[in-house]
């Protein structure tokens, strides 16, 4: 069983989330995932820091979901964020959304993303190349 | 009088230098007096001043919101960032 | 090492194709996983039997990732399509796209999917719980 | 005189009865006659006229593209369809 929404220090792997949100209604299946990049408007990345107010994240990230099922005739939705430290091409976000029609499941995904980094108490700390390391506000 | 905890994240706590706090209060004092107060004890985070949420007990909350005894108070920092 | 564009009758599987778009200039990688449903406009389903003009859809899916890439800046794009017999719930088509950043990701996989169901010479045949077959046309 | 392969797929082939077959051609037919030599043969492509994508050895081409010896042809009948 499945946790639909879940702050996590362990890697994150999309194949049970796709399982667990797929019924026999749905013809789509969108899974995003974000990924740790090397570098940030050019300048390198030596590795990322999340952290979250778990508490409130895990019932925002549900809020966030409730958002998108009121928009779009969508089913099951996961959303599993990682925090601590990830490095280079670690997945730090999965966003899985599974609807009857694909132009929904597409819609909704993108909508959750754009939500949790509007609201989502999670922060992410840049530890630049060279040492130094800010938060991304 | 009234005590809550307030709890500090990123920038914010390196900021205050601690992850979480408690504060006496008057009865009726909001979230956003808080906030002024905080503002007051560490000028540095004046900077967050109109770019933050608050929370009240892990739920989304109004400058307005009133506090009550044993609130957990969060002050949210802008969240990850990142192009979309 | 994973083909990018591929027709087959095995099962497909997201893991390998989301392992070989992933560059660490990609901040984003977007999944679409087009599944058998159960029922179409509401008359149950049994199962789906899927044909392909094998060396042409290749290229075309090519053709299709290409456009996408002239649109919008994303990385690497794996389309695998699944032919044969196909049960609910089984994934028929997996759409795999790197990106920078998210809305080109969500984007250009959504792009694909239209242009799939226009151009790529890839037909279904609906196999109804009574008995009835047609293509879908 | 020129002899092409013609592929047939799905409901096309479903009515044609097989899925590839020869037909030998003056030189200079295009795919749009050949195409219009099917439906006479096989009465039941009429309604896929005006909705099918025509290709010559496995690339997009018009009613107009002229066929070669050796060339092999499709009809693309409509593609799979499903709601988006």
């Amino acid at each position: 069983m499945i946790e639909p929404f879940v702050i996590t220090t362990e890697p994150l792997d999309p194949a049970p989330l796709v399982a667990a949100v797929q019924t026999p209604e749905d013809g789509a299946v969108v899974t995003f995932s974000g990924v740790v990049r090397n570098h940030f408007d050019g300048r390198p990345t030596a590795f990322l820091v999340y952290e979250a107010y778990t508490e409130m994240a895990v019932p925002v990230l549900r809020q966030i979901a409730d958002e998108a099922r009121a928009r779009w005739p969508i089913g099951r939705v996961c959303v599993h964020h990682r925090v601590g430290r990830l490095e280079i091409g670690e997945t730090a976000v999965l966003v899985v959304v599974a609807a009857p029609h694909r132009d929904a499941a597409f819609a909704a995904a993108a909508y959750i993303m754009d939500r949790i980094k509007e609201i989502a108490p999670i922060w992410k700390q840049e530890h630049w190349a060279d040492g130094a390391a800010e938060w991304r506000e | 009088m009234i005590t809550v905890t307030v709890r500090f994240f990123a920038g914010h706590r390196d900021i205050v230098g601690r992850a979480t706090a408690q504060y006496t209060l008057a009865e009726g004092t909001t979230l956003g007096q808080l906030w002024e107060q905080l503002v007051a004890e560490y000028p540095r985070l004046a900077g967050y001043t109109g770019r933050l949420l608050f929370a009240v007990n892990q739920q989304f909350g109004q400058p307005t919101t009133a506090l009550a005894d044993g609130d957990e108070v969060a002050f949210i920092p802008p969240v990850s960032g990142g192009r979309r």
